[in-house]
Order: C-alpha cells, then structure tokens, then sequence
C-alpha cells in the first residue's frame, strides 16, 4: 500500500503545472474561476492550445492521436486543470464520439472524423435523450427509415448540450420496431447543415442557455453514416455509459470549489465574525472536506482497478453518485455562505457600480440552481443506484 | 382548540387566491417577476383593494388583522402564486411604523411605498451589529452607509433604515430620493436594491429601535415561512401529478418504490413545515414568540429545501427548465432561506436557551 | 385557529395532573424515568389504579366502562402521563383486542372478556406476527383447522411482547387456502393454559426479554372464540392497523426523553464546559426540539381532523413515520451525550459502588437499541411509507 | 500508487482472519464478550503467538511493524472478527510506551498486560483537561482520581495514567494492585474498569507527555476506524444475503427498488470509510497525520451509525435478536464512536485548522 505517486508521475505532474502555468490564458482562468460563460471561442482557444501539445484526447489511444496516458495520469491531468481552473474539454466529440469511432467505426470514418474533432474543424454534439426517453432511454422514438442508401430521419431529440456551437450531431434512432425496444436502435452521424434540421434552446432554471432541442423532418443522410452495425446501437449506448469516463467523480471540480468556498467563507462576515469561525458553518464545511479527502481515494483505488482489471465495474456509479453529491454541497454551502448577496441576479451585481460581492463568487446562486443538473443528466443518481444494485445484489 | 381559519380570513384567502389565480397566473407572474421593474402597478393596485395590506395591519392603526394567523393567511396564498410583488416590504414596514406610532394609512393604501432598509454587507442578518451611523444635524439627522439587498428598495419612495447612534439602534425615515438607490432583479423573481446613504438627510423615528425591529423580522421571518408553506403545498402536487402521469420504463415513475417513499416523505416534512408555522402564528408577539419563529424559519428553511432538490430530481431534467412552473417554485423555495436570517441564523436563536 | 385548549379541556388537564400527582406511586415513576424494567405486578398496579378512577380503557366508550373522552382529552392524558413518567398502558387488550370486540366480538364475547381486561384477570398477548410473515402478515401459515365445534391450531407465532405474562392470546390463523392469501385468515381467541402451547423467550439485541415465540402443536380451542366470520380475519387485522391508536405518534414519550436529553447535556461535560454548550451538540438538540414542537401540532391537527371526519386516514401513518425518527434521534443523542459511560452494561453500572451517570440515564445505550424496534413493529415504517403512498398517489 | 497490500501483511492478514474464524467465531466470541472475565486466555495466547501484538511495534522496539498499515490490517480483521480481546489496549499502551523509551518485551509477548488510562467522568475525550493530580512523594509519584471506562483495564497488570503536576500533563505507571479497580462488561462486548486513584504511588514515565499521548490516540483511533471497516464490510454482506434470500410479499425483499436504493448507498459510504480509513493509515505520525485520523474517525462514525441502523431497519425483527449475528455487529458499530473521541469531538478537531 503506498498512496505516493511514482517518480514518472511525480515528473508528470509537475509537467502539467508548467504547462498550465505557461500556456493556460488568464483570461480563461479568470472566467472559470468566476463561473462565468465561456463563449465558443474561449472552448475552441482551450482545445487548441491542448492540441498543439497532444493532450487534447485524453482517452484516446496514441495511433489515433491520444496522449497515451494511464489512468493515473488522467487523474492527474483532470485535479492539476481544475487546480488551475482550466476550462473543462468539450466532451462530446472528444470523450464521446471519438471512442466509440475507435471501438466501432469504420476505418474511414476514424480517418474522416478523428482528425476533424483534433484541430476543431467539428463541433459535435449529442441526439440522444427525447422528451419521452429520458431515463430510459430504450424507448426513443426518433426513427431513421431506410431509403435506398439513405436515411430519412424524423423526430425530436431534447437535452442537447452546447448544440448550439455544433455542426455535428450523433444520434440514436430507431431503425426497427421489433423486438425489444433495445434491439431496434441504431447509431447515425448527422451533419446539422442538413435540411430539414431545426435546432431551438432550452432555457434552464437559472437563465441560462446550455441545452437545446433538435428537430429532425425528413432529414436524409447517407447510409454510410451509421456507426456500427443497423439495430445494435444500443451496444453502443451501453459503451457509452459504463466506458471510463475520465474524471466521472470530478474530484478536480469538488477540489477547486473547496478552496473557493473556503476563501469566501474567511470573507464573508456573520455577528461580527468571519463565518468559518461559525461552528455550524465550519461544521458543515468540515464534514465535505472530508467527504472530499475520502472520495479522492476511492477514486484513485478505482482507477487503479481499472488499470487493472481493464474494464471498470459498478465503481463508476458510485463515483458519479457520492461525486455529484460532494459537488451538489459544496455548491450549496456557497449559495449559503453569500447569504442575502446570492440572491440578485448576478448580471446585475456585476454591473452596478458596486459589486456586492467579489466577482469570482457571484454566480454562487446560478451555479448552484444550474448543477442540480449533475444528478439527473448522464444517467441519473437513481439510474446509477439501479445499475449498482443489479450489481451488488447479483440481480 | 380549533385549526380552522376563520371565517373573515378564509373570505380573504379565497378571494386572494381567486385573484392570484385569475389574474397573476405564473405566465403573467414570470414576465413580471423577471424583468425590470419587477412589479405590476395595475395588479397592485388590484391587490391592494383586495386588503392584502389592510389585513397586516390591526384595526386600531386602521387595518383590520396583523395578528400572526392574518399575516400566514396573506403570505400562503401569495406563496401559491409565487406572488412577486413588494408585500413582505410593507408588512416589515407597516409594524415599524405602528411600533414607531406612525401613521399607517398612506402604506396600507398603497399612497406610499416603504421599504425596511435593515441588512448590511458584513452584517446581513443581524439587526444591532450594523455599521450605518447617524448624526444628528440640527434638528434632523444624517445617515451614512450602505444597506443592502432591501426587498421592495427598487419601487420605494421611503426607506426605513436602521443606523447606530451615541446610544444605540435607532430608526430613522430616509426619502428615497435622498440616497442612491441601485436597483436590481432576483434570481427567484421580483426586485430588490442596493441603497447607499451618504450623509442622507432622514428622520428619526425611534432612538431605541432594536425591540421593534426585531418585533418586524419576527413578522416578516413568519411570513416567509407561510409564503414557502403556500409554494410547497403547489410544488408537491405538482410533483405528485407527474410521478402520477410521467413514464419511462414501460410504467408511471410514481410506481417506482424508492420515489414513492422519497414523494412521501417529503409530504410528510410539509405537514410538519405548515405545523410549526400555524405555531409560531399563535405566539408571533407573545411569549416565547421570538423563539418559536426562529423554530419555524429553521424547520421550514431545511424543508424547503429538501422540497426544491427532490422535485428537481425526481422530475429529472424538465423541472430543470425556465417553461416549467416548477423550477420557478423551486427557486423561490431555496432563496426564501437568504431573507430575515437562514437556517443557521435562527437555530442559533434556538439553541441560545440552552445556555442560560 | 386557537392552539389553546378549552376551558373544559384545561379543567380536565388539571384534573389529570391531581390525579397523577396523588396516584401515580413513587416507585413506578422512578422505575420509568430510569429507563428501568417494570415487573408484571408493577404494570398490573398501575392498571388497577387507573381501573380505580375509570380511565383504564381510553379509546373504549363509556357503555363498555371506557371514560369517553375525546381526542384531545386522550392526548392530555397521554402527554400529561408520560410528562409525570407514569407507566405506559400495556397495550394488547386494552387498546387493540378491547376495540376489536367492541367492533366485531358477540355479545357474549364483550360481556365474557372485556370485564376481566379491565379488572385484570386476564393478560392478552397477540399471536400475528410469524417467521416467514413479518411485514407481509397475509402469507401467514399457523393455521386452524374446523374439527366439530373445535379449531385444531398448528404452527407458530413470534414478536409475542409481554407474553411471559400473558395468560391469554389472540390470533390471526389460516383457516382456508383458497383465494386471495388475505381471505382465509380468522381472528380467533385462545387460552394460553391449553394444552399444546408453549412459549419461548427470544432475547432481544441488548439483552432484554420482552418478545417470545409461541408454538401450537394440535391445540383445540371452541369455535366460539373465533371472532367475527370465519375467513374475515384480515378486515380486522386492517382495523386494528389503521384504526386511531392513541398516541401513535408517541409525543409524550418524546416530550419526556426531550427534557432528561436537557438535564443531562447540562450535566455532562467536554472540554470544560458543559455538553449542552457544545454548539454541534446544542445544534442537534435544537433540531429534534424544533420537530418535536412540529410534531405536538401535526398531532394536534390530525386528532381534530379524526374528531371531524371519524375515522384517520393516512394520516396516523406520517404521525408513526416521523414520531418515531424523533424518538429514535432522541434516544440516540442520549446514548451520544453520555460519551464512553454509555458502553458500560447498565446493571454492572449501578451495582459498582460508585456509578458512572445518574441512575436515570444508566440505561441510554440499552433504549436506543431496543428502540430500533419502534421503526419496524407495529407496521414498519416502510409499510407505513407504502400505505401513504397508496393514498397520495391514488394508486 | 498502489493500493495492493503488502506481501508480509497480506500474510499476517490471512493467518489472522483463519484463526479468528476457526477458533474465535461468532458464537464462541458472544460466549467470551458477555461474561467476565470478556477474555478467553488460551485463545489470546494464540493470538499473541500469531505475532498480532509484535506487528502493532516497529522493528527497534521489538516488533515487526507499528505503521498505520500494520495497525489497520490487525484492526480489519479484528473487525470481521468482531473479536472482544484487549488489542487495542496493548497498541495504545505499547506506542505510551516505547514514547518513552521503555522496553515492550513483555507486553508483545503477552507476559504483561497493559490498559491506558486517560479517560475521565469529566473528560472523556480530552488528553489536557483532567482532573488526576500526580504529587511527587520522595523519588517516586502518587497519584490521585478516577479514570473511567479504561478499556483492557478489567484485565491489566499495570496502567498507564495521565495526570496533572505541577508543570503540565505527565505519564506514570501505576500496578494494577496500587489502585482500586471496578471491572465491568459492554453493551457491544468485551470488558473495561473504572480506576480509581487515592494517592497510589506511581512511577513517572514521561514529565511531558501530551505530544506523546496524542500520537497513541490517533494510532487507538485509526486502530477503530479499522476495526469499523472490517464489521462493516460483514455486516454489509450479511445484509445483501438477507435481502436475497428473504422473501416478504411474495418476492425477495432484495427486489423492492426502496431498499435496493437504501443498500447501494450504503456500501458507497463504506467505500468511503473504507477511503478515508487507507489514508489515514498512510499519514499517521507524519504531516497531517492528526487532522486525518479525526477525519476518517468522524466519518467512520458517522458511517457506522448509518451501516448500523439501517441493517436492523432493512432486516426487520430479526437483526433486533440476540441470536442473529448481525445485532452484535450493530452494537459495536454504534458503541465503537463512544470511544478514543465521538464525531463530533473529531469534527472539532478538523474544524480547528480553519480558525488559522
């Protein structure tokens, strides 16, 4: 037993501090540290500066231009990011699709697609959820019917982050009804610039726009775009949701919100006293602070059963469950700490001549609203419990 | 004893709720509450012949109620409409002025906007840690600081501001046109504002004000918890309505035992939210009513909640959406615990018996 | 709305309080505030006296020698008795086999048993709970069989509280197979001192003997002791778990525990000063203080709906389900407050010559674990979950 | 990284765990936990010879081992064992012990048997604040007061006594016969004495000894922690078959989604126990070694109680009897945070390093 990293990693490490340190623009940073939106150009600036290191596909295999790293050195790349409030990667292509391209996609489409996601000439995004299919996603209804050699596709998809940067789209249609509702579904690349798309945002909770719905009406694509074999998309989907992910638990995220909540609450001021020297507040604090050092192994002793054991089991959903939750109070214990001051609009705050609290912490409330999505998005919490108890009750 | 409302506040609850319903529905409500300036003047006005204000306010400063079941009755319809308008500021307002005995006829019918301007940057729950000060000047006086985030501050022509002198809390009468006033929206809906006082020309109202002022929080802090008792009532049907209709899975969610037990038990810490409220309306100026409000701000502070996050979660990702009403409710019923005090503020009040 | 009682309802309070103040013996109170097992003749004592004053059988109307009281009344009493640490009424045939025959029994029935319920001659025990029938009481198995005027009863019943004292038992027993598992159950009434019974202790988790097993081999009872129809069993068993238990939320209970929680955080120390100044613990205590004054009110209100509307619905559900999370967080910040002298076994505590806490709090650790009992007997509080379910959801 | 066990310990484990469930299971443990003497001599020479007590003492002194792996890999299997032998006593005793230079020979092969006294009616969790005076009597001590719940004490030979002199906090000897002792069994099983001091002489062991008090306790409160993990582990399993194997309803109780949910949450906080234990282990002695015992000892407190509870609640009635092992596990979860510092004690503790 020995929770030292390597020498090699050590050196690792300290690589990727110098990388950030000299390469990550203070002008990203400094928007990630204030929760702010990050525009198109900031994300596609961040990918490039990771791609012209060749660190940009962290799960991808060197031939296909991967970093080649171990787990371990995920891990390690995913805290040092979040320590230095890096942006975090655009999943959908590069964590994503492009896995799923390299287990099983056509040797043309890795050639066509691969390389396009590197040097962001793609932006994909993701067709699965519909407004009927959330949970279970096995009954979607969005069907792709054969004509000749293409597709034509019809149907809604809903819940699509960041669509509306994309000129791409990967979908799961429905090419069969027989059988079970899984054995029907088939996964198609779809270009956006097709017509009969229509793409419309979601506004969220606090405000914001992340998410959108995609309409599809007689959208033809060529047959060529299925990935895989017609009716068995959903062996994909399958992949998609158990494959190591990097950084399911986002130790990197929850490490970065405790050193804020811990600066704002030495600053913020209650009875005339800082409110980490409130025993309520601190004790609360102190409890996710713990959550926090203990979830940080449990996520490198499953890292390092993955490295090997080669799959990873259940373990992801309970890193994605006891992860969400830390992050979850870690946000609710900002919003609580801003007291009264969490509650204007953050726009507003920051606006005004006087900002009323420091920029870095005004998106507290919005932040917190905003990430009660990573319970439910990605497979929800109960999804995940379902998924462990078929596991640990050998159902 | 006898848990049912009488029969003069059950006519205004109807007649309120029907209004609400009617003509603030949540459509109305959300263009209202969200955009500058937060507020309705027509609806208002509506709302005000209606006697919403009338009813904070006892008869022998010329209202008819201003007991704590008049003002739960008020502030649980408006929690049912997700009501934006400026309410709690005339309530808080209303009992300081009577406290101070002041007139209180131009508030309650709606010829003057007050706003209670009490909380502070470093001291945003506390009524005598503040640092605004008075100076007399001549026979008036002049304030200087700032107060902030004051509910209703947006739409007020007068601010009632709390401010440290030689011999204590005072409270003094400041025109709004005499301090700087930023104005700004919430994130739950409904307005708020920044007000800067520097060297403010004001009155005094009260040289020892701590009593008074903490007589109005204790109101204001009862009626939030009614308002939150309205909006959870409206967020568990609604909830219960979708577990009853939403399927995946081949089946309605609400089949599934582990959101049964969770939709259940969530009803089951309503019935006790709406329980300490009804209370702490019995003893609000009574003995040990401090103490019970603080009771019930905490109980439904953590139920609250506890009713927001499980309604977003067992909705899943449409509750997470500005189009559905429930994510409005949800907000609202997380934000209520950053006015008059949080959780934490008022278990502390709580606990403070102990040491004696 | 007034929360004040009446001035009947406060006369009757004083009333209650005289009594308990000039009745109640010593020996019992001071039995009950340790915590401290109470002996056969102890309960039958305590019933005698109340017996004496005609207020044994409170949910029972005044033609069968019940005081006829109220709701509220009941819940002054209850709360004023357990304020005065008086014993509780053991419950099996006042409070559960007195209503069923009131309901359901023959003349004959009410005139032999009720009578000998209140002046003590008979001790009732209740036979439904089996080993394979817990929660789930309709698969039970122990059955009678109709031999001329006689059930022959086979099988075995367990969770018998008090039966060590019983001299009488009634239980539920299958008397058909055919239909539904719930239709052929009857409710029938046996003498202990017939031949084929016996009975066992079981000990429960921290050493107590409360609980017993029964075992019926060939036992032959008249069929005169069934109770209503042959096969109807289960709508008695539902009445009895549905019908208006007094004090099902137990807040005399919890009112008391609250108050010896108070005494002793006063008297306990750590880090020089006393527990109850601790601001985690202080903060613990307030909480259950807040849900306890919660609760008095829930209860409140549901007795005076059930005064209106008859019979309770639901919700003597939500009263069981969060009376008994308050009992238990009580009982466990008892047993937290007492620190390393809540390990010691009691007894060996009191009989040393110095004791290491008051002989009232001695017994914490033993009463937070047989109190585990009180989210799982009596219908668990999941069942108690599922039965609201039913009538929120509509299902 | 590597999370592997080592080959060595790996080996100390599985002699140890084949023993204890040979020759020490559950039946013969409740046999020895609830009578006195709470101790079964033959088979604690056994478990002295399998080298449990050398493996708790590092190399120099005597031992084999003394690391925060050490102690938890004895502590696991302890655990599963949910053996009653006073371990713990020894290791806090010997860590006092080579502290202050003293030889451990006989206390590693079981000749003497040594208990910590530390605890105290009015500072159970303390090391400064106590209340036992020492007064020097020529060239030796006296010592006067109570320790109380001195865990091993009902079977020691010789205490180890923190008391107050002149100057501060010091460690003494006391022979068990110098001192009147009150031996006692627990509600979780196992044995413990009050100690009751009236001027006993005493021998000074060390003038300062708080660091070194404090170093022993966090090596007791990693060792529980251990201890926590490894009943935790079999009671989580013993519970998984129960839900497999119980069928109520018709159908196993393992299918109601309700307590499937309950369970998988449960096994992730043991992980997390399981997490918070293997660093604290990796930290003892060294930086931050302190703060993350208190760490890992609040949250498996806090845990345990979880694991504990909600067993009995998942099985129903049986897991509340004496005979089905599982109530025994359950007890000793609870009971394991009324030692060596509760949650919150060890809250505070982590608490603290904000004050900075």
């Amino acid at each position: 037993m020995d929770l030292s990293f390597s020498p090699e990693e050590v050196a690792f490490r300290d690589e990727v501090r110098a990388f950030l340190r000299d390469e990550l623009p203070a002008e990203l940073s400094d928007k990630v540290r204030r929760g702010a939106e990050l525009t198109k150009a900031d994300m596609e600036r961040w990918h490039a500066i990771l791609n012209g290191r060749g660190w940009l596909a962290a799960t991808w295999p060197e031939e296909h231009g991967g970093p080649g790293w171990s787990p371990v050195q995920r891990h390690i790349f995913d805290e040092e990011a979040a320590l230095a409030s890096a942006p975090r990667i655009v999943p959908f292509g590069l964590h994503m699709l492009g896995p799923v391209l390299i287990r099983f996609g056509t040797e043309e489409q890795k050639a066509q697609v691969l390389p396009r996601i590197l040097d962001g000439s793609d932006w994909w995004c993701q067709g699965y959820s519909e407004p009927g299919a959330g949970s279970d996603l096995a009954s979607l209804k969005a069907r792709a019917v054969r004509d000749g050699d293409e597709y034509v596709i019809n149907g809604q998809k809903t819940w699509t982050t960041l669509g509306q940067h994309a000129n791409k789209i990967f979908c799961l249609l429905r090419t069969s009804t027989e059988g079970k509702p899984q054995e029907g579904i088939s996964f198609v690349l779809v270009d956006l610039d097709t017509p009969g798309i229509e793409m419309r945002p979601i506004k969220l909770i606090e405000g914001g726009h992340e998410v959108n719905e995609v309409f599809f009406t007689d959208v033809r694509v060529p047959v060529a775009n299925l990935v895989g074999e017609e009716n068995k998309g959903w062996t994909i989907a399958k992949f998609l949701l158990t494959h190591e992910r990097t950084n399911i638990a986002g130790v990197g995220f929850s490490v970065q919100a405790f050193e804020q909540l811990r600066a704002l609450a030495g600053r913020m001021r209650r009875n005339g006293k800082r409110l980490i020297d409130n025993p309520l507040f601190a004790a609360r604090m102190a409890k996710v602070e713990i959550d926090l050092e203990a979830m940080k192994i449990t996520n490198l002793r499953m890292l390092s059963d993955a490295r090997k054991n080669g799959a990873p089991g259940p373990e992801s959903s309970m890193l994605k469950i006891k992860g969400t939750e830390i992050r979850q109070e870690l946000n609710d214990l900002a919003r609580r700490a801003l007291g009264p001051a969490a509650a204007p609009f953050p726009a507003e705050m920051l606006e005004g001549n006087e900002a009323l609290v420091p920029a870095d912490h005004a998106r507290n409330a919005e932040r917190y609203f905003n990430n009660r999505k990573i319970t439910i998005f990605g497979g929800s919490n109960e999804i995940q419990k379902n998924i462990l108890t078929k596991a640990m009750l050998e159902l | 004893m006898d848990f049912d409302v009488s029969e003069d506040r059950r006519m205004l609850a109807d007649s309120l709720n029907r209004f609400l319903a009617d003509r603030y529905g949540i459509e109305h409500r959300n263009s209202v509450a969200y955009d500058a300036p937060y507020h309705d003047p027509d609806r208002w006005s509506e709302m005000v012949e209606l006697g919403v204000l009338h009813a904070l306010v006892p008869e022998e400063a010329g209202g008819f109620g201003g007991t704590g079941f008049d003002i739960t009755v008020v502030f649980e319809a408006l929690g049912r409409a997700l009501n934006p308008e400026p309410v709690l500021a005339a309530l808080i307002s209303a009992r300081l002025l009577v406290a101070a005995g002041r007139d209180v006829e131009d508030l309650v019918t709606g010829t003057s906007r007050y706003a209670a301007a009490l909380s502070e940057p470093d001291a945003p729950y506390e009524v005598e840690d503040i640092a605004t000060e008075a100076t007399a000047d001549g026979d008036g006086w002049r304030l200087s600081g700032r107060k902030s985030v004051v509910y209703g501050g947006h739409l007020a022509d007068r601010f009632l501001v709390s401010a440290r002198h030689g011999d204590g809390i005072g409270l003094f009468a400041v025109n709004a046109d005499a301090a700087r006033v930023t104005p700004y929206g919430m994130i739950d809906g409904g307005g708020a504002a920044e007000v800067f006082l520097d060297s403010a020309p004001a009155e005094l109202l009260m040289t020892d004000a701590v009593a008074a002022i903490g007589d109005a929080l204790d109101a204001g802090a009862l009626a939030l918890c009614a308002e939150a008792v309205g909006a959870m009532d409206v967020t568990r049907d609604t909830l219960l309505d979708y577990l009853r209709q939403r399927k995946q899975f081949g089946r309605t969610i609400g089949s599934f035992q582990a959101l049964q037990h969770r939709a259940v038990e969530l009803a089951a810490e309503i019935e006790q939210a709406r329980s300490i409220t009804i209370l702490a309306a019995s003893r609000l100026g009574g003995d040990g009513g401090s103490r019970t409000v603080s009771m019930a701000k905490n109980l439904v502070g953590r139920t609250a909640r506890l009713v927001s996050e499980e309604t977003i979660q067992m909705h899943g990702g449409i509750a997470m959406t500005w189009e559905y009403s429930a994510s409005h409710y949800a907000k609202r019923l997380v934000m209520l615990d950053h006015q008059l005090g949080d959780t934490d503020h008022h278990l502390e009040r709580v606990m403070a018996a102990y040491a004696a």
